[in-house]
Order: C-alpha cells, then sequence, then structure tokens
C-alpha cells in the first residue's frame, strides 16, 4: 500500500499542478461564498453530475494520447442510451427480467464498442484525421438513436436499470464508484500494461512506433473503442438517473467538456501523454465551475463568459509551471 | 522532370493539397441535383443557396488559414453571433459604419484569441473554445437575450437582401473578392507561405529565421475577422442581430477545410478546395430539401442527419483514394 | 584584426543539467573553423546560443568587436549569421524552393511572389552541388541527403558573413562532400567565415584554418588545424591519453572476416514503387554485408522492403524460417531489427525516456499477462546505459534532452536489447563522436562473431569498407556487383560504384 | 392585401419547422404529416436544426421549388422577417404558426395572412395565476427553470409569470436559471438550486421536461414533490399529466402542438376568400388533478 502511494506520488505530473491549484482556489471559494455548500449532499450531487463527464473524459484521454481526438462520444452516449430501454421495454425482457436486464446494459455497450472500432479503423487503415473520421458519428449517431425510437422520448420505471445512476455504496453515489474503478484500472493500464505503453509511443512518434514493431493500427482502434465504450456506459448512466431516455439530449455538447477536462487534466493534444487521474480531476474542476456558478445564481449568459475565463486561467496556470 | 511553367490544371485546382475529390465530389453532386430535380439550377435556387453559404464560405476560408498552421479556431460560430448582434446595433448608421464595425469586432476577439495561443502559449483547441464560450456569452449579454432587430430604413440591408447590378447578392460578390484575395495573400506572398510553414514545421520555421509569431496571429485575426463579416451577412441577410445562432458552424467549417483535401496537422491546403468544401457540405442540405420536396420518400430530420454523415464519410473515402493516388505536387 | 564573432564565458543549464560552462569561441573574418567534441560536449548548443534559439545563462556574445544582442533566429540571419542545424530544420511538405526561398523570397513589381523567379533561382543554386532535381516537389519526398544538401543551399544563397555547419555531412557522401568542400573554400575566398561541425577528423584537414575542441560543456583548446595530429585531436576530445588511444585505434568494425555461417535472409529480385528494379543479396550467420552506392541508388530503399515496411510489386524476401516478412512487427518477431537513418522522424519517441525508449521494441517479451515487469525492464536498461556509455542523466530522462550522439545510442540498444538474428543498420555512426563510434562498432563487431548477421548502410565508405565481409554495389535500384572481403580498398569501391555508373550512364 | 390562393384539387404545402429535438416540435410536425393526407397536401417538410438562418434558408429552398402555401413557425421573433417578405414576393400566402414575427415590420393581413397559435405571455400568466390561487402556505419561495437562453417561449413565459407573481406579496423568485427546457438539464440544475436554496417549496418550469427532470431532482434529494414542493409548469405531455395524477405535480398549462386540423380549415378558408382574423387564436387548455386523467390518452 505504502509502496502504491509512493508510486503515485513519484508518478505524480508537475504539470497537474496547476489544475490542482485551481481545484483548491474553486474549493476554497465556494466555502467562502456558496450557501450550503459544506453538506454531504453538496458532495453527492457532485459526484453524481461528474461521473459522465469523467467517464468520457478519461475514455478521450486515450484517445487523444495517441494523437487523436473523439468527437462522436455524444452521439454514441445517445445512441446507447436510446437502445437501453428499447431492450428492457421490448416484449423479450418482460418475459425474461433478468436477461433483459443484461442485454439492455451489454447490448448498447457492444453497439458502442462497434461505433469505437468505425471510428478506429476510420482514423488508422483508411487515414482519414480524427476530427474527420469522428465528425461522421457526431452528425449522424445521434440520428440513428432517434431513427431507432422515432425521435420519441421513452421513459420508464425500472429500479434495477436506474440503480446504475440513483444507487448508492457505502452512501455513496454508485457512479462515483463506477468512476474509481474505472480510473484505478485505466492507471494501471497506462503506466503498466503493454497496451498503454503503446499507446503512449503511438502518439509520440506514429513512424517510430511502427518501425519498432508496434501494431499501430490495432492500438489506435484500441483507444477509440475504449473511448466509445465508456461513452456508451455514460449514456446509460444519464438514461438509468432520468428513467427517460431522449435521443435528441442525451450527451449534448459532450465531447467539448470531456477535452476541456482532459486537457485541463493535462493532457497534451499532440499526444503522447494520458493523465488519466488528470482526466477526472479535470472533469472535476469543471463540474465545480458550473456547480459554482449555478448555485450563486450567476445568469447563464455570464455564466458562459467566467467559464471562459476560468478554463483559460487554469490552463495557463498549468502552462506556466510546465516551462 | 516536370515543366511548371505549363497550365497543368489538376494542379492548379489541388493548389498542393489532396483536394481533388473535394472538385470532383462537387460537379458529381451538381451534376445529380441539375438531373434530378426541376428547378434546381433556377436562378432563385442558386442565388438564394450562393447567399445564404456565403457566411460559411467566409469562415471556412479564415478556418483554412488557422488550420494551415496547424491550429483550430472553434470561436468562428460565437463571433458571427456576437457580431452579428453588433451589426444590428450598428445598422442605424448604415451599412459604411456596421460592415466595418462588426468586422474590426471580430478582428478583435480573433485578436484575443492570438494573445492567449502565441503570447499565454494555451492551446488553441482550448484558447478558442473558451473565446467560444465567451463570445456567446457576451452576445447574450449585449443583446439582452433577445434577437435585435436592424434597421430597415438604412441602406444596411441592401448587402443581405439586393443583388448586385441586379445580377448576384452583394454577399456573393463580397464573398467571392475576399476569396479571392486571401488566395493571393496564400499563394503568392511571403506571409501566406510563412503559414503553410509553420503548419509544417513550428520549430522548423522558427529556425529558419520566419516570422511565425506573426503569421499566427495573423491568422487568428484573419478568422476573427471573417467570422465578424460572416456576422455582418447574417445580420444584414436575415433580419436581426441574433445571439443564438452560430452553433456548430466551427464544426461545418472545419469539415468544410478538410474536406477540401488541407490536412488539419497543417502544412499543406488550399484556399479554392476549400470553397469547393463548403459548397459541397451547403448543397448536401439543399439537395434533402429538394428530396423531400419529389415527395416520394419524405425523410424524417433523423434520417437526413444519417444522410449527411452518410454523405461526409462518402467524401472522406473518395478524398483518400484520390489522395492516394496523386501523390503531392506542391509550388 | 577584431574577430568576426567573439564568445566569451558562455554558460548554459537545462533544468539543472549544465551543458556549457565558460564555453567560449572566436572566429576571425574568411576563415574556416572546425567545432569538434564528443557528443553531448556542448557543440551544437553553443551554436544555438550565438543565433538566438536558446538564451545564455551568462556569459558575452560580440561582433566585430561589439556586443551582439540576438534573441531570435531571424536577428541571427539579419545579422549576417546563416546557420545550417544538426536536427534538420526544414519543412518537408512543402517544395524544395519553398524551403530555399522562405523569407527572401523574390518579387514581381506588384510585390507578390515571383514563383517562376524563384524556381529558377533554387535550381540555379542547387546546381552547385550537382543537385538537379524536381524543386516543385515536395521535400520530404526526398532523400535526407538531399535534404540536407537544400539546407546547405538555403543557407549559402542567404548572404551571409557567417555560415555554420552543424554536421551538415553526416548524411552525404563523398562526392557531395567533395562539392561542399568547393564550396566553402569559394565562401572562404569571398570573405564568408564558416563554422564547420563534424565528427569526421579526416575532413578538418581538407578546408579548416583552426579547430575548437570542446569537452564537457568546456572549450579546452583552440589550434591551427596545420599544427595538430588527429592523435592529439581526439586525445583532447576524449581528454585522454594519445597513447592509450593509438594503441586501441579508431576503426573497431575491421577484424573478423571469419567464416560465415548459413544464409538467414535472401532477397530476389526485389522490385517496388519507391525506386528498386532488381535487387538480390543475401545475408548470412556471423556476417556483415555492406549496401554500397551514391545516393539515391536505393541502399534505403532496399533496407525497407527487406524489414517489410514497402511492399513488393515484384521479387521476394526470403527468411531462412519460410515465414513471410510482411510488416515490421513480423520481421521482429523473426528477430530482425532495422536501426533507421532519419533518427529524428523514424527513431525517437521525444517525450518517452531513454528507458522506455530502450525497451520499445522488446517490450512484449517483457510483459506477462499484458502488464510490463518493470523490475527486468530496468535492469535491461541500466545494462545497456552501462555497456554503450549513454551519456544521460539518468534513465528517467526525456530522450528529446539527450545529444545527436547519444540519442543514436539509444536507438541502437533499442535493438540490441532485442538481441537480433538480423540487424539492418542504416547509417549507424551518423553524428557519433569518434570515440563512442568505436564503441558502437565494437560491440557490433562482437555481436556480430556471436552469430549476429548485419546488414550495414553507410555512406562513410571506409567503415564500410573496413567493416563490412561483403559490399553489395546498388546502382539506381539494382544490385550490379558484390565485392568480396578481405582486398576491398576504398579506391576498388569507388571503382566498382564509378565503372557501372559510367556504363549506365552511356 | 396577401397573395391569394386558387382553389385546386392538391395543394404543394411547405411547412419549415424549426428543430426536432423535443417532443413538442416532434408532434407538431406529426401532426403536419397526418394532416397532409386528409387536406389534400403535398407536404414539404424542412428542419432547420435549431438555426434561424437555415429556417430562411430552407424557405428559399421551398420557393425554389415553387410550393403554393407556406406554413412556418418562424423560430425568432425577428430572424425569420426576410422568410416573410420573400413567401409574399413569390406570390406565396403564408400562415405563421405557434410563434409570431416582430409584428414592427410584418404585419398580419399585409405580410402574411395569419398567425395561428397561442401567447407564450399568457401561458406564463396563467401558470402564475393558478399557483396564487392554490398555494397554501404562508410564503412562496420560487426556483424558476428557464427554457434555451434567449429564445422566445423562454422570455415570454419568463416575462408572463414573473409580472404576475410579483403583484403578489406571498411570493419570491430565490433562483432562476436555464435547463435548455431539457429533462437531464433541468434535474441539474434543480440539484444545484436545491442545494443552495434548500427552502425552496415551489418550481416553475418552461416546459414539462424540466419539471419532470426537477421532481426527479427532488425525489433524489429526498423531497416529496407535490406535497412540499409545488411544481407549476407549461406544455401538457402525457407525462406531466401522469405526474399530476400521481399528485407531484400541480398544474401544466397546455401549449397544444397539433397545428395540422387548424392549418389545413384556415387554409381552406382563405382560398375560398372566407376573411381570416389576423391572430387565429388556440384556446390553451389547464390542466390539473381535476381534469388530468380524462385528458391523459390525447396527450403526445
Ligand atoms: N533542450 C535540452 N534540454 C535538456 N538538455 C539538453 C537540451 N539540449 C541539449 N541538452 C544537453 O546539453 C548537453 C550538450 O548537448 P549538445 O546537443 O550541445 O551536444 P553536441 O556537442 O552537439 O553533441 P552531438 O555531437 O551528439 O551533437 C547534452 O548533455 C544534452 O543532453
Ligand atoms: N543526386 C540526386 N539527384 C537526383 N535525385 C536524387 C539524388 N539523390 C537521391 N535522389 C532521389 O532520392 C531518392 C531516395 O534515395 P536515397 O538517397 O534514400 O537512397 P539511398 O541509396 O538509401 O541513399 P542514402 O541512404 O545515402 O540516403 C531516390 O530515388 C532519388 O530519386
Ligand atoms: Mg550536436
Ligand atoms: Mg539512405
Amino acid at each position: 500500500m505504502t509502496q502504491a502511494i509512493a508510486t503515485l506520488r513519484g508518478r505524480f505530473d508537475p504539470s497537474r499542478h496547476g489544475a490542482l491549484l485551481a481545484l483548491v482556489v474553486i474549493v476554497l471559494f465556494n466555502f467562502a461564498v456558496t450557501p450550503n455548500f459544506f453538506q454531504a449532499q453538496t458532495l453527492f450531487v457532485n459526484i453524481s453530475q461528474v461521473a459522465t463527464i469523467a467517464i468520457v473524459a478519461m475514455g478521450m484521454t486515450l484517445v487523444i494520447a495517441t494523437g487523436g481526438i473523439d468527437l462522436s462520444v455524444g452521439a454514441i452516449m445517445a445512441l446507447a442510451g436510446a437502445l437501453a430501454p428499447l431492450i428492457f421495454l421490448s416484449d423479450f425482457a418482460a418475459a425474461n427480467p433478468a436477461l433483459g436486464l443484461a442485454a439492455s446494459i451489454l447490448v448498447p455497450i457492444l453497439v458502442a464498442l462497434c461505433c469505437g472500432v468505425f471510428n478506429g479503423v476510420l482514423v488508422s487503415v483508411l487515414n482519414v484525421q480524427p476530427i474527420v473520421a469522428t465528425l461522421i458519428f457526431f452528425i449522424s449517431g445521434r440520428g440513428f438513436a432517434q431513427v431507432l425510437t422515432n425521435g420519441n422520448l421513452q421513459t420508464f420505471t425500472n429500479p434495477s436499470f436506474s440503480y446504475l445512476g440513483t444507487g448508492r455504496v457505502l452512501g455513496l453515489p454508485f457512479q462515483g464508484w463506477l468512476v474509481l474503478l474505472i480510473a484505478l484500472v485505466l492507471f494501471w493500464v497506462v503506466t503498466r500494461s503493454l497496451f498503454g505503453r503503446q499507446v503512449l509511443a503511438v502518439g509520440g512518434n506514429e513512424r517510430a512506433a511502427r518501425l519498432a514493431g508496434i501494431p499501430v493500427h490495432r492500438v489506435k482502434i484500441g483507444a477509440y473503442v475504449i473511448c466509445a465504450g465508456l461513452s456508451g456506459l455514460a449514456g446509460l448512466i444519464v438514461v438509468a438517473i432520468n428513467s427517460a431516455s431522449d435521443a435528441a439530449r442525451i450527451g449534448n455538447l459532450m465531447e467539448l467538456d470531456a477535452i476541456a477536462a482532459a486537457v485541463v487534466g493535462g493532457t497534451l493534444l499532440q499526444g503522447g501523454r494520458a493523465p488519466i487521474f488528470g482526466a477526472v480531476l479535470g472533469a472535476i474542476i469543471i463540474q465545480l465551475v458550473k456547480y459554482t456558478l449555478l448555485a450563486n445564481g450567476i445568469a447563464d449568459e455570464v455564466a458562459l463568459i467566467a467559464k471562459a475565463g476560468i478554463i483559460i486561467a487554469a490552463v495557463y496556470l498549468q502552462q506556466a509551471r510546465k516551462e | 522532370m516536370l515543366d511548371t511553367t505549363a497550365f497543368d490544371l489538376r494542379r492548379y485546382l489541388q493548389g498542393g493539397g489532396h483536394s481533388f475529390g473535394a472538385w470532383v465530389a462537387l460537379v458529381a453532386v451538381i451534376l445529380f441535383g441539375v438531373l434530378r430535380y426541376e428547378n434546381f439550377a433556377g436562378a432563385y435556387n442558386i442565388s438564394s443557396f450562393l447567399n445564404y453559404n456565403a457566411m460559411f464560405i467566409v469562415i471556412s476560408v479564415g478556418m483554412c488559414f488557422v488550420i494551415l498552421t496547424g491550429g483550430i479556431d472553434l470561436s468562428v460560430g460565437s463571433v458571427a453571433a456576437f457580431t452579428s448582434v453588433l451589426a444590428a446595433y450598428l445598422s442605424p448608421y448604415g451599412l459604411q459604419v456596421a460592415l466595418p464595425g462588426a468586422v474590426l469586432a471580430g478582428l478583435a476577439i480573433g485578436g484575443l484569441n492570438a494573445l492567449f495561443i502565441v503570447a499565454m502559449r494555451i492551446p488553441p483547441f482550448i484558447a478558442t473554445l473558451a473565446t467560444m464560450l465567451g463570445a456567446k456569452g457576451g452576445a447574450l449579454v449585449i443583446s439582452g437575450a433577445q434577437t435585435i432587430s436592424i434597421d430597415w430604413g438604412s441602406n444596411f440591408t441592401k448587402l443581405g437582401m439586393e443583388n448586385a447590378f441586379g445580377l448576384l447578392p452583394w454577399t456573393i460578390v463580397i464573398t467571392a473578392i475576399v476569396v479571392v484575395a486571401l488566395w493571393v495573400v496564400l499563394e503568392r506572398t511571403s506571409l501566406g507561405r510563412t503559414v503553410l510553414a509553420v503548419g509544417g514545421g513550428e520549430d522548423a520555421s522558427t529556425m529558419m529565421g520566419l516570422g511565425v509569431n506573426r503569421a499566427k496571429v495573423f491568422v487568428y485575426a484573419l478568422s476573427g475577422a471573417c467570422g465578424g463579416l460572416a456576422g455582418v451577412f447574417l445580420a444584414s441577410g436575415f433580419g436581426a442581430g441574433q445571439p443564438l445562432e452560430g452553433v456548430g458552424w466551427e464544426l461545418s467549417a472545419i469539415a468544410s477545410v478538410v474536406v477540401g483535401g488541407t490536412l488539419l496537422t497543417g502544412g499543406m491546403g488550399s484556399v479554392g478546395a476549400t470553397v469547393a468544401g463548403a459548397l459541397l457540405l451547403g448543397l448536401v442540405f439543399n439537395i434533402l430539401n429538394f428530396e423531400n420536396g419529389r415527395g416520394v420518400i419524405s425523410l424524417s430530420a433523423y434520417w437526413q442527419m444519417v444522410i449527411r454523415g452518410g454523405f461526409l464519410f462518402a467524401v472522406i473515402l473518395l478524398q483518400s483514394q484520390l489522395a492516394s493516388r496523386t501523390k503531392g505536387a506542391t509550388r | 584584426m577584431t574577430d568576426l564573432i567573439e564568445m566569451i564565458g558562455i554558460e548554459k543549464s537545462f533544468a539543472g543539467i549544465r551543458a556549457l560552462q565558460t564555453a567560449s569561441l572566436s572566429i576571425r573574418p574568411g576563415e574556416v573553423h572546425a567545432i569538434i567534441g564528443q557528443n553531448g560536449a556542448g557543440k551544437s548548443t553553443l551554436i544555438k546560443i550565438l543565433t538566438g534559439v536558446y538564451r545564455r545563462d551568462a556569459g558575452e556574445v560580440r561582433m566585430n568587436g561589439a556586443p551582439l544582442a540576438i534573441s531570435t533566429p531571424r536577428e541571427a540571419q539579419d545579422a549576417g549569421i546563416a546557420t545550417i542545424y544538426q536536427e534538420l530544420s526544414l519543412v518537408p511538405l512543402r517544395s524544395v524552393t519553398e524551403n530555399v526561398v522562405m523569407g527572401y523570397e523574390p518579387r514581381t513589381r506588384l510585390g507578390l511572389i515571383d514563383w517562376k523567379a524563384a524556381h529558377a533561382r533554387t535550381r540555379e543554386i542547387l546546381a552547385r552541388f550537382g543537385v538537379e532535381i524536381d524543386v516543385t516537389r515536395q521535400l520530404g519526398s526526398y532523400s535526407t541527403a538531399i535534404q540536407q544538401l537544400v539546407a546547405i543551399a538555403r543557407a549559402v544563397s542567404l548572404d551571409a558573413r557567417l555560415v555554420i555547419m552543424d554536421e551538415a555531412t553526416s548524411s552525404l557522401d563523398d562526392q557531395e562532400i567533395a562539392t561542399l568542400f568547393s564550396v566553402v573554400r569559394s565562401l572562404k575566398a569571398a570573405g564568408v567565415a564558416v563554422i564547420y561541425i563534424s565528427h569526421f577528423l579526416n575532413e578538418l584537414y581538407q578546408v579548416c584554418d583552426r579547430v575548437t575542441i570542446m569537452r564537457d560543456g568546456r572549450s579546452v583548446a583552440t589550434h591551427e588545424v596545420a599544427q595538430t595530429t588527429k592523435l592529439g585531436l581526439v586525445s583532447e576530445m576524449l581528454g585522454r591519453d594519445a597513447g592509450e588511444i593509438e594503441a586501441a585505434g579508431l576503426t573497431a568494425l575491421s577484424g573478423g572476416h571469419g567464416d560465415p555461417g548459413e544464409v538467414l535472409l535472401e532477397a530476389r529480385g526485389m522490385r517496388s514503387k519507391t525506386g528498386l528494379r532488381d535487387t538480390s543479396f543475401s545475408i548470412r550467420k556471423r556476417e556483415i554485408v555492406g549496401l554500397g552506392g551514391l545516393l539515391g541508388s536505393g541502399r534505403t530503399e532496399a533496407a525497407r522492403a527487406v524489414f517489410g515496411l514497402d511492399p513488393l510489386a515484384e521479387g521476394e524476401v526470403r527468411h531462412h524460417s519460410g515465414a513471410p516478412v510482411d510488416t515490421p512487427a513480423q520481421a521482429i518477431a523473426l528477430g530482425m531489427g532495422f536501426l533507421t537513418e532519419d533518427r529524428k522522424a523514424d527513431g525517437i519517441i521525444p517525450h518517452m525516456s531513454v528507458r522506455e525508449n530502450i525497451t520499445l521494441a522488446l517490450l512484449p517479451r517483457l510483459t506477462r499477462m499484458g502488464m510490463v515487469d518493470r523490475e527486468r525492464e530496468r535492469k535491461l536498461v541500466a545494462h545497456y546505459i552501462e555497456a554503450l556509455q549513454i551519456k544521460t542523466s539518468g534513465m528517467e530522462q526525456p530522450i528529446r534532452e539527450l545529444s545527436g550522439g547519444n540519442q543514436q545510442k539509444v536507438l541502437l540498444a533499442r535493438w540490441l536489447a532485442l538481441e537480433p538474428e538480423i540487424l539492418i543498420l542504416d547509417e549507424p555512426t551518423r553524428g557519433v563522436d569518434v570515440g563512442a563510434k568505436f564503441e558502437i562498432q565494437s560491440i557490433i563487431r562482437k555481436q556480430v562473431a556471436e552469430g549476429l548477421a548485419v546488414l550495414l548502410i553507410s555512406s562513410e565508405f571506409e567503415e564500410l569498407v573496413e567493416g563490412a565481409d561483403r559490399i553489395v554495389v546498388l546502382q539506381d535500384g539494382r544490385s550490379v556487383s558484390e565485392l568480396q572481403n578481405p582486398g576491398v580498398t576504398e579506391g576498388a569501391l569507388i571503382n566498382a560504384i564509378a565503372h557501372h555508373h559510367e556504363r549506365s550512364a552511356a | 392585401e396577401t397573395p391569394p390562393l386558387e382553389q385546386k384539387d392538391r395543394y404543394k404545402v411547405g411547412f419549415a419547422q424549426m428543430e426536432s429535438n423535443n417532443p413538442w416540435r416532434i408532434a407538431e410536425t406529426k401532426s403536419f404529416h397526418d394532416t397532409a393526407e386528409a387536406c389534400n397536401w403535398d407536404l414539404i417538410a424542412t428542419d432547420a436544426a435549431g438555426s434561424a438562418a437555415k429556417q430562411v434558408a430552407d424557405v428559399d429552398s421551398m420557393i425554389a421549388q415553387g410550393i403554393d402555401v407556406l406554413f412556418l413557425p418562424p423560430r425568432e421573433e425577428k430572424p425569420l422577417i426576410p422568410a416573410v417578405m420573400k413567401a409574399k414576393a413569390a406570390g406565396i400566402p403564408t400562415f405563421l404558426v405557434d410563434r409570431s414575427v416582430d409584428p414592427n415590420v410584418a404585419q398580419a393581413g399585409e405580410h402574411f395572412v395569419a398567425f395561428l397559435g397561442s401567447d407564450f405571455i399568457d401561458q406564463g400568466k396563467r401558470a402564475a395565476e393558478w399557483l396564487i390561487e392554490n398555494f397554501e402556505g404562508e410564503k412562496g419561495v420560487i426556483v424558476e427553470l428557464e427554457g434555451t437562453t434567449g429564445s422566445s417561449p423562454a422570455n415570454d413565459r419568463k416575462k408572463g409569470f414573473d409580472d404576475r407573481i410579483a403583484e403578489d406579496g406571498r411570493f419570491e423568485i430565490v433562483a432562476s436559471q436555464t435547463g435548455d427546457f431539457a429533462r437531464d438539464l433541468g434535474r441539474q440544475v434543480m440539484e444545484t438550486l436545491l442545494q443552495a436554496h434548500p427552502d425552496v417549496n415551489v418550481v416553475y418550469a418552461h416546459n414539462d421536461e424540466m419539471a419532470i427532470g426537477a421532481i426527479q431532482a427532488l425525489e433524489l434529494a429526498g423531497r416529496k414533490p407535490g406535497e412540499d414542493v409545488t411544481i407549476v409548469s407549461i406544455d401538457g405531455t402525457r407525462d406531466a399529466l401522469q405526474a399530476i395524477i400521481d399528485g407531484k405535480m400541480g398544474v401544466t398549462v397546455e401549449s397544444s402542438p397539433f397545428f395540422g386540423p387548424l392549418a389545413c380549415e384556415v387554409m381552406n378558408k382563405y382560398a375560398a376568400g372566407e376573411e381570416i382574423p389576423g391572430w387565429v387564436q388556440v384556446q390553451d387548455r389547464i390542466f390539473t388533478i381535476e381534469n388530468a386523467a380524462e385528458h391523459i390518452d390525447e396527450a403526445y
């Protein structure tokens, strides 16, 4: 355990200090200003709201580490989110509730993974530039989801499915634990596993990576697949919390939040680095900014400007420390 | 060895990128439309189509310069929204005030982007994401979250609603001038070549003694100004300053640039092909509307999204096929 | 006479690591001044401080006696200093012409760029170096050597008072080096000073007037070249006794020529889009096979094809196991390694540490159930840093911070760590100092004695002639003849290349 | 002086929808499609994906295709004026649906035939009135969930409600934030505002989707919507009526999306030469516990 902490500390990325500092500032500000900030319920609310951004941001971090970017995360969330109720509201699921529930979680994630394969193949094998490759799904993915549901909102009551979004374990929201679990696994993958090293190598210098025998295509596809899978999961969580699925809205603008979280957390957009906990930290910062502005009654238009300023400040801090 | 003085159409159109695909697809799509739909090639459709797409052409060309340096500008849509509001406020003083005023405001926001990126070394994606939020917020604040009426009595509406010399809308004429001017800048000036060099290798360009920072400031300011011009078109052609417009414009501009064969990593690309890309993406909407009008199949809005994605996919595939066949020839 | 450039007491640290301490340099107008020193001695850093790429921590720079304040490369150029940096600083995506004229484009009366004039000027400048190519094509589509010549052409065309060449000859062959020297002499005749950095000591005696020797970030001495001996220079560079060095010798590839074993790899009638027309050769166990030829003869292309990087249109590559070699991953799995000539583009992963760079290709073998065995990894890396004497502040230092020669050693370690059966070395000692070159060569020779088969590509005829057991001569993508060691001399090799060249030209 | 419409067997009808990202719009489009059959229309329906400028361009492409009649729900009051003007210039009679355009520039009977629809300000006002009548507590602490910032229904529903509620001293609006007309955002905003203002006992949402989101937020926080918090909203969706039946929601003011039949009727009258009033008002009902169960089957 102490060794784990030691390695954690050893791994600690100096460029993340900027983000940490930003976090501390925001939290202190909230203590001083925001009413009822120091309450367990505040923590729960923020954990449950940050979970989806954090999960997608971690996947995004992997994709960015290969030198790519994924704009399709929101659309994939919508697709997965639209599929799940379709499945557990079907006659099949009515007949076999347990099987139906399992299918309504597995099938959407599988479909999301397939979207990831599509993105990855486009980027790696067909050599399409990532922004454009993923723009294809960005445009059409949500359309698919709406075609599937005929554009209708699907509402349901299904307590076991809703557990994904509303359950509590040891008093903390279930999706918070999920974030922690995913972060630990991905952290291990990035720092310890072969795949992680290969991702960083491909992002660092693709030609050299290929010459060193790294299966570049497979590694890139892998990153997009993981990102898509996590997006699918995030889509399910959104649907579970709301007990409703609205294909037009799920994951709207998620790509920007996720990318911003990754970058605020210390990811370099040109690739070669994948600070997983940084991405979580970035997501928390973005969530807290949102919370702070809302809770203090800042008008939406002013909040936009404030958010702009905070993003610039957080990234600048991090940038300045790196020099 | 190639004789470079001879006129080589392909090389001319490509302007050095992998842009042939955009032109091929554009011709194909236009032929498809003309053959399939009545009135598609009618004067009304052509002029209204171009009038609407002038905004996108202008921001796409600005975006092209940014992308050529290896950067990106996500703020263009918000800038257009912001400047449309400003132009609406200035419209009582006439076009001669509103047009330069809004373009200068766009230029200033572009300058802010440049400040973040060049002086504060914030990655372009993040810097322009922030100005995207900021400009949108600004637009809502100065407009009081309302659309702002333009002065219908002044000459401001002439720009977006009247034809130049009774032929083409003024917006198209201005767009054409901007495109040609920027084409000259890119192909025939030192600044333009520096833009390309910066995208091809920033460190190398610095070491070659090129004005890297100057080029970057130039492209972001230019992109901002183009956003400003688009804002003027928006206000003048669509009757109001609209703080809520511009959502997703940055992505269609990026798509236009890329469909035009420009490398997103920078260093290679062309203004002309970007225009082709913008027209191509605009035509998809136009064709979908005509297809719905034929009444054989009625495509829901959702299918339209799927088809647009599929179309982009097809063009990109065509692009990569042609790109692998034509080996990059440049200047 | 005042010195053109005077650098006194220059200091520079990177993140706490001293690169320069009390370095100094003085250049007289119109002289050719060499700087030599081991890898990491600080030569490139000193140059970059002079040209404004880096800011100095302390010290003074004067030009013609007046203090010189330069903070960007542009200002250096404006002050009359043209530089060819060690890491090629060109834009491969743009055309040859643009790379030559960029920033100084000829204009028409309207103030726009006159491309016709620009192309003509570029062709003319390149012609001085015997290069006749399509200048409108992307620079990146040409070989490293051509790119280096373009960089030189650009620098020379800038009308400078001082031209700096940081290892400008490292990818050139004898003929081009000779051309370069004639250009250097004409620059000198025109009163232009030249700073010449090179690891080839022989070259100094051909063109240089004076030489400054650097060691560990210090300038240890400046001599008139005529008054030095090669041995003396080496001993000052290494800081070791001359006698000791003499005993060891300077080229270590020779020796061997022993009994090669069975054929491990055979290339038959290779033809490819990249320029191979009919290339055949075989590599046997315990043997170094050299590929000889002029620039553009297809040596690199042959190596790439053998390693499964470029698809063959015709012909085949047969590995003794019978397995196909279609991708680098397959080649590596079959026990092959490929040290490429372009270290920056094809070799290093700049952000990654020395450790991660060394184990990059080996990683699958250090992995158990998807997890990297870090203990073994560290031991292995420590071993190679020690064995190749890589100068680094530790195995976690990012490779981009290493000097060029040390980066090269890291890449060699990457392949040696695989304990390969067949190793392809494309210009393995490019940019490597004499000491390290000796080390690298002796390591290779030792491995060959233990059974390694090597395909060696080198523009340095000496290395090829002394090192290879057999030399396959390439000409326009065809293997035209084969020379067998012992018995090959540089003259014989040049003859073989030239002979066929004339015949094909006729 | 609007262009006349000749009587024909079949009409080529344009319907330029503004967006399809919420149930209300989807129901409206569907209503036009359903009517097309019965009313002998060849319907060209477009979707502007939320952009006023694209909506103008869509109208342009319809004019190019030679439609006989245009039905236009203008996304914004002012930006759609050019579309109205262009249709008139092309001799196409235009009917505005569910939202109108700036009356200072374009008038019914002059530039367009008529506006069919209700009044957003009035909807907000009626929600306020219901609250004033039915609120039993001493002090009403209100959280307002606004629609998309800057959109006209959001602005109008806010104005109608805020102005009316200000007349009653018992009420105070402690927070008013945008939930973008969406359920998920409505929930998130409510969760946050509930933390900052735990004493909330009234929620006014600009549409039912956000109201449902708010109910979920309240339930997750252990509050009892309908009992300790009164929910007031606008639209009349099926989910909202169900919530009313379940006792979780107080009222929803109807804003019906079913414009197809009305559009057909008004158009036929116009073609027949009848006088059409400038504003064909739609009577919005109000759904409460008294009548929700009766109407839930008609809801969308
Ligand atoms: N950007 C940098 N960051 C950190 N350390 C650096 C950097 N550049 C150079 N160094 C260090 O400074 C020292 C001098 O490097 P320099 O490149 O000047 O050597 P050199 O004499 O040119 O060697 P070579 O012959 O291999 O090119 C080396 O130890 C190197 O690791
Ligand atoms: N002097 C030259 N003139 C014209 N073209 C050249 C010249 N040198 C090289 N080229 C071109 O560059 C291409 C790449 O050749 P390259 O130099 O990589 O081969 P090589 O034998 O591996 O040489 P080296 O390894 O020494 O760089 C050739 O196909 C040829 O067209
Ligand atoms: Mg060096
Ligand atoms: Mg070579």
